[in-house]
């Protein structure tokens, strides 16, 4: 018999206890709520976000692939697919940060492989509290440690990411991982069993007790006894995936396989009813053949282990022996633990005896779906009302030449080179634009083709407008890969978020969702896959609500990229777009003012798109040097990022004021700070000018000559008077050395 | 000419290796799995970089007891050349190819990036196209490469000239703020007493082409294809050939 | 004095390092070893000349540096 | 039965690891201890119920793969 408190340990709600009776017209046992409880949680069953993610559009000519599969997949050209998805590990992480975020970069790696593609590219977005915290520090060690323990080890080549620090994810940190791969759009494999009596073999490392619950405990909100679960945790082992990862690309070239499916949350219990459910089939298992690293497991713990690097898959009739024999030349074995069958259930049993049997539809398309309440945030309306006009000044002493230098060594602003030195970027010999230089691009080999990729999001604009705040992120992650020359062509999103049972949470997922659909939309960028994380709250304190998106876009010719450095002085610099002066939700109102307020920037969706293949053109046709986007500290910030790294190339730029407030202070500091969208900074060659800023024009893209290249500092003048001056080494330093320095002050 | 590549399991830069000698420099190249038993009549054999089985107890350990291992050795002994980069570095210093053994990295991180290196001696068959003092951008990845040796071993290897590569800043002096990993006497790359076998931690197959951002370390690539040709470099890297000007002074002790 | 610290996994915790090796001595014959498992060991050279003072040391040192509580536990010797 | 291996860096060779772990130490304001070494601990399980073979196994396991001989020197306990 089941009691309550057994039910909320499995994390059921008592009306889902009555359905799952009702779909096996008895009583559960506990194997079999076990399998209930993990299928129906919110990670693997999105009961409680797939309402709003079926309006995302994920249609279009170029997708091979939508949402569905392990991950998606576009078609690139000559043949080619990228398939590509990003997914989190925010709670493993905040646990054990080494393995944690190991163990994610494992994952996401699996399901590009599983889909028959080889993985060329790895991204990360990462959250954290501030990095004056001594926990922070360590948090962030342990991540960085381990996502670059992972894949350098298993050979991907981290190309590019994002860190963003801020007090609400203190408690509850961020950690989403992108990865891409490559395959021929004929060779996608897909997660299906199929095919009455064909074998299910599972390979990789043996099960353990390790994780049981990882996906109901992902489901639930943080909170003191959350401390018990820990022994939950998973260790990572990239060697193994190495041999899986290679391994499997193998036995995929013999034909031999029907379908395949990584071990990721709920384990075997997901992959069995997932593979089935869309093979339309049953699939029946007998854990006794499971490969067991622990004596005495239960069914139950079998089922629900969360172990990592393992795989099943499903092989044709009479080409076992092929398929077996791959798996033992990299000295793995693959196991035969079950068959497909025809009467749609899963069907598990223990040395013969069945221990349980459940539809797996019932697991699957039957899983609770809730249409959740939802209301407008309280906090909102006081959040967004920012009133410039009385705002007052800043501190005296903060200077607009101050306040960029201050700006430069903020943590989320400043150089990230602190982690990215750890992540072997250059790996397989593709990167063609280095991590710090903005998308990463990688060539594609055997062609005269590269793809851009790009990962942002920013949580604050969200907070304050979920909506535009997502929309932005989409813009934003579209207009870097453009920033290459690379024209986009499809997204992934992971949405980070808190407890989706409290309205005022339900309503910013919402939103966001509609911001991000209305986003990929506009710009052509469907959406292939993502990965929802819910109940990002620790102590009931939500982190901001955070859609990351990753856009992904293909550049005809990969020696033509594009990356932010100035190249040569005396070259005339552009800007793209028009800086209205915006300052809600900015970096600048947060530290000069300790403000998160106002509303995001205003999105013109129509002038992004144009603005994107504006940029896409220029690039191809070899008429701009650099190109580099406004984002987190707007044009001041832009202009100097594109003089770093460059051997001290300074700039000189002259820019039109803005009238926002009372303050004239406020009002250089709008226009030199605010964060208005869709704007781009360019470099151009002097006798070039005239002919982007005709392509500009053709294209009704604002632009206009605001300075050029030159000279060894960076000098800024807003309506006529020069505000900013100051060194590049000063102002590099600044930035360079931000988080190091962080680290040197740190007491472990 | 023909390359041979060895794969073991958990090497991950085998086919960068193979991208380089065949698609960059146009020659021939095999890709030879650890359990294998012959390097299948290849001129020049590659260990590349990686983590082979994991790097799981120290880099290198467990690659030394491959049996292609035994296939090398004999085809060092009779003076092949034989390159190991990073992760292939470590695999020859544990199998006793090369003397010396890897300590973490000063500083304990991992650490990508490019770094400078000086090219000491070109009596060798991977340095023999090279200029003496000539310094190449070419890019690092890795934990373990701060090179140790005991002093007495390490006085016997720069007086052997075997120290072909050292870091150093971009005009080619040595400074301990461009030695990435703390190695003794800025060590990134050696060669055995019969200089036929090298090792480095830097990865010339990762500056080959100019999309990458450098060629400096094609040099190295084709140092070999040279040396192996009929007419071979200019001095060749005979065994025990005498130097071309002094040998460059030591650092530290 | 000297200290000496020895951190292991946790018993239910995989180590894929040990499982690695023990697989390698397999493979090169060593049949007679059956699992292998891998931990830190740590030599701490401490002031106190006091064997109690010096394992409360010890032991606060490895809870706040050489052990992660969440999937490590740690041994104490003194001599 | 089971044996143990303590590998450790000869005292010559400079460790970066225990170098750091004191330097955190003393940052951490912990000056009793002055200096910190880190090495390996394995746990083998072994086949043999006989001290005097497990410990020959042992070290045979530990010359030809648990340590380098280069850099590092080794400990065995049986019990
Ligand atoms: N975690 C990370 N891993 C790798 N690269 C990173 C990471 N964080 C930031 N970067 C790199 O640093 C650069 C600046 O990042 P960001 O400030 O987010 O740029 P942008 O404003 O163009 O999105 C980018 O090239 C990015 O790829
Ligand atoms: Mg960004």
């Amino acid at each position: 018999m089941i009691d309550q408190q057994t039910l909320e340990r499995h994390g059921l709600k008592p009306d889902e206890y009555d359905r799952i009776v009702g779909f096996l017209g008895r009583e559960p046992n506990i194997t079999e709520l076990g399998i209930f409880s993990v299928m129906w949680s919110e990670h693997c069953s999105y009961k409680s976000s797939r309402v709003h993610l079926k309006t995302l559009p994920t249609d279009g000519p170029q997708v091979l692939q939508g949402p569905g599969e392990n991950a998606g997949a576009i078609a690139i050209g000559e043949g080619l697919a990228a398939v590509f998805k990003i997914e989190s590990h925010n709670h493993p992480s905040f646990i054990e940060p080494y393995q944690g975020a190991a163990t994610g970069v494992g994952g996401i790696i699996r399901d590009i492989f599983t889909m028959g593609a080889r993985p060329i590219a790895l991204l990360n977005s990462l959250r954290f509290g501030s990095l004056d915290e001594p926990a922070m520090r360590r948090l962030l060690e342990g991540v960085v440690a381990g996502i670059a323990g992972y894949g350098n080890s298993i050979g991907i080549p981290t190309v590019g990411g994002e860190i963003v620090f801020e007090p609400s994810y203190s408690g509850n940190p961020l950690v989403n991982v992108f990865c891409l791969g490559i395959a021929k759009a004929t060779d996608i494999i897909k997660g299906v069993a199929s095919g009455v009596g064909n074998g299910v073999y599972y390979v990789g490392a043996k099960t353990g007790r390790d994780g049981i619950h990882g996906a109901t405990m992902a489901s639930a909100e943080f909170d003191e006894k959350s401390a018990e679960k820990r022994p939950a945790v998973q260790v990572g082992d990239p060697f193994m995936e190495k041999l899986l990862l290679e391994a499997c690309l193998e036995v995929m070239k013999t034909d031999a396989l029907v379908g395949l499916q990584d071990m990721g949350a709920a384990g075997l219990t997901c992959s069995t009813t997932e593979m089935g459910s869309r093979g339309g089939a049953g699939v029946e298992i007998d854990v006794s053949l499971v490969p067991q690293r622990e004596s005495g497991m239960t069914p139950y713990e079998i089922m629900l282990s969360e172990s990592q690097e393992r795989m099943l898959l499903v092989a044709k009739q009479g080409r076992e022996a092929e398929i077996e024999r791959v798996f033992e030349k990299w000295d793995l074995h693959a196991v035969r633990i079950g068959q497909v069958t025809s009467d749609g259930l899963l069907r598990v049993k223990d040395k013969g005896a069945v221990v349980a049997e459940i539809p797996n539809r019932a697991l699957t398309d039957e899983a609770p779906v809730y249409r959740r309440p939802m209301e407008t945030p309280k906090y909102l309306a006081e959040a967004q009302a920012l009133d410039l006009a009385s705002l007052a000044p800043a501190s005296p002493q903060l200077t607009a030449r101050d306040t960029l230098v201050a700006l430069l060594g903020s943590p989320t602003i400043a150089s990230k080179q602190w982690a990215y030195r750890q992540y072997d970027h250059m790996v397989q010999t593709n990167t063609i634009s280095l991590p710090g230089m903005g998308s990463g691009v990688l060539r594609i080999k055997g062609t005269e083709r590269a793809l851009a990729m790009s990962v942002d999001g920013n949580g604050r604009y969200c907070y304050l407008d979920p909506r535009r705040g997502a929309s932005l992120a989409v813009a934003e992650a579209a207009r870097n890969v453009a920033c290459a020359g690379a024209r986009p062509l499809g997204a992934t999103n992971c949405l980070n978020f808190g407890n989706p049972e409290r309205p005022a949470i339900m309503w910013q997922f919402a939103k966001a969702v509609e911001g991000i659909g209305e986003a990929c939309r506009a710009l052509g960028v469907p959406i292939t896959g993502g990965n929802v994380s819910l109940y990002n709250e620790t102590d009931g304190r939500a982190i901001y609500p955070t859609p990351v998106i990753g856009v992904v876009g293909i550049l005809e010719h990969a020696d033509r990229v594009l990356e932010r450095r100035f190249k040569v002085s005396g070259d005339v610099i552009i800007l793209f777009g028009e800086g209205r002066g915006e300052l809600g939700g900015s970096e600048y109102l947060k530290l000069a003012h300790g403000l998160v307020r106002g509303v995001p920037p205003a999105l013109d969706l129509g002038r992004e798109r144009a603005l994107q293949d504006l940029l896409v053109g220029l690039g191809a046709d070899g008429l701009v040097r650099s190109a580099h986007d406004c984002s987190d500290g707007g044009l001041a910030v832009t202009v100097a990022e594109c003089a770093f790294g460059t051997g001290g190339m300074g700039a000189e730029i002259s820019i039109e004021g803005v009238e926002v407030a009372r303050d004239p202070r406020t009002n250089e500091a709008a226009a030199l700070f605010g964060e208005s969208a869709s704007r781009v900074v360019v470099s151009v060659q002097s006798d070039r000018v005239t002919e982007v800023l005709q392509r500009a024009s053709a294209l009704r893209v604002p632009a206009r000559v605001i300075g050029e290249t030159g000279g060894n500092r960076l000098r800024m003048a807003v309506a006529g008077k020069v505000v900013v001056d100051v060194s590049v080494d000063e102002a590099e330093r600044a930035w360079s050395t931000a988080i190091e320095t962080r680290f040197a002050k740190k007491v472990a | 000419m023909k390359f041979a590549v060895v794969v073991f399991p958990g090497s991950n830069c085998d086919q960068d290796a193979y991208h380089a000698a065949t698609a960059v420099l146009g020659q021939t190249a095999d890709l030879v799995w650890h359990k294998d038993t012959s390097l299948k009549g290849a001129d020049v054999v590659v260990l590349p970089g990686g983590f082979a089985h994991g790097d799981y107890l120290r880099t290198g350990a467990m690659a030394r007891f491959s049996p292609i291992m035994r296939e090398v050795k004999v085809f060092a002994d009779r003076g092949g050349p034989v390159i190991g980069i990073c992760n292939g570095f470590q695999v020859l210093l544990e199998a006793g190819l090369l003397p010396g053994a890897m300590l973490r990295n000063r500083g304990l991180k991992y650490r990508c990036e490019h770094v400078h290196v000086r090219v000491e001696h070109t009596d060798t068959p991977f340095t023999c196209a090279a200029r003496q003092g000539q310094v190449l951008r070419i890019p690092i990845g890795h934990g373990e490469g701060n090179y140790y040796a005991p002093s007495d071993v390490l006085e016997r290897i720069e007086k052997n000239r075997q120290v072909i590569l050292r870091y150093t800043t971009p005009d080619g002096r040595l400074d301990d703020g461009a030695n990435p990993n703390g190695s003794v006497n800025a060590i990134a790359g050696l060669c055995s007493e019969g200089r036929n076998v090298v090792g480095m931690m830097p990865h010339p197959e990762r500056a080959c082409e100019p999309l990458l951002g450098s060629t400096d370390g094609l040099v190295i690539l084709q140092s070999v294809v040279q040396a192996l040709a009929p007419i071979g470099c200019e001095g060749p890297f005979a065994r025990g050939g005498g130097s071309q000007g002094p040998a460059l002074q030591t650092i530290g002790s | 004095m000297r200290a000496r610290v020895f951190v292991t996994l946790k018993p239910s915790v995989f180590d894929p390092q040990g499982r690695t090796i023990a697989d390698a001595l397999q493979s090169l014959g060593y049949g007679g070893v059956e699992d292998v498992r891998q931990g830190k060991y740590f030599e701490l050279e401490l002031k106190t000349s006091e064997a109690g003072s010096a394992r409360a040391l010890a032991a606060e040192v490895a809870d706040k540096l050489l052990a992660n509580p969440v999937i490590e536990s740690y041994r104490i010797e003194v001599d």
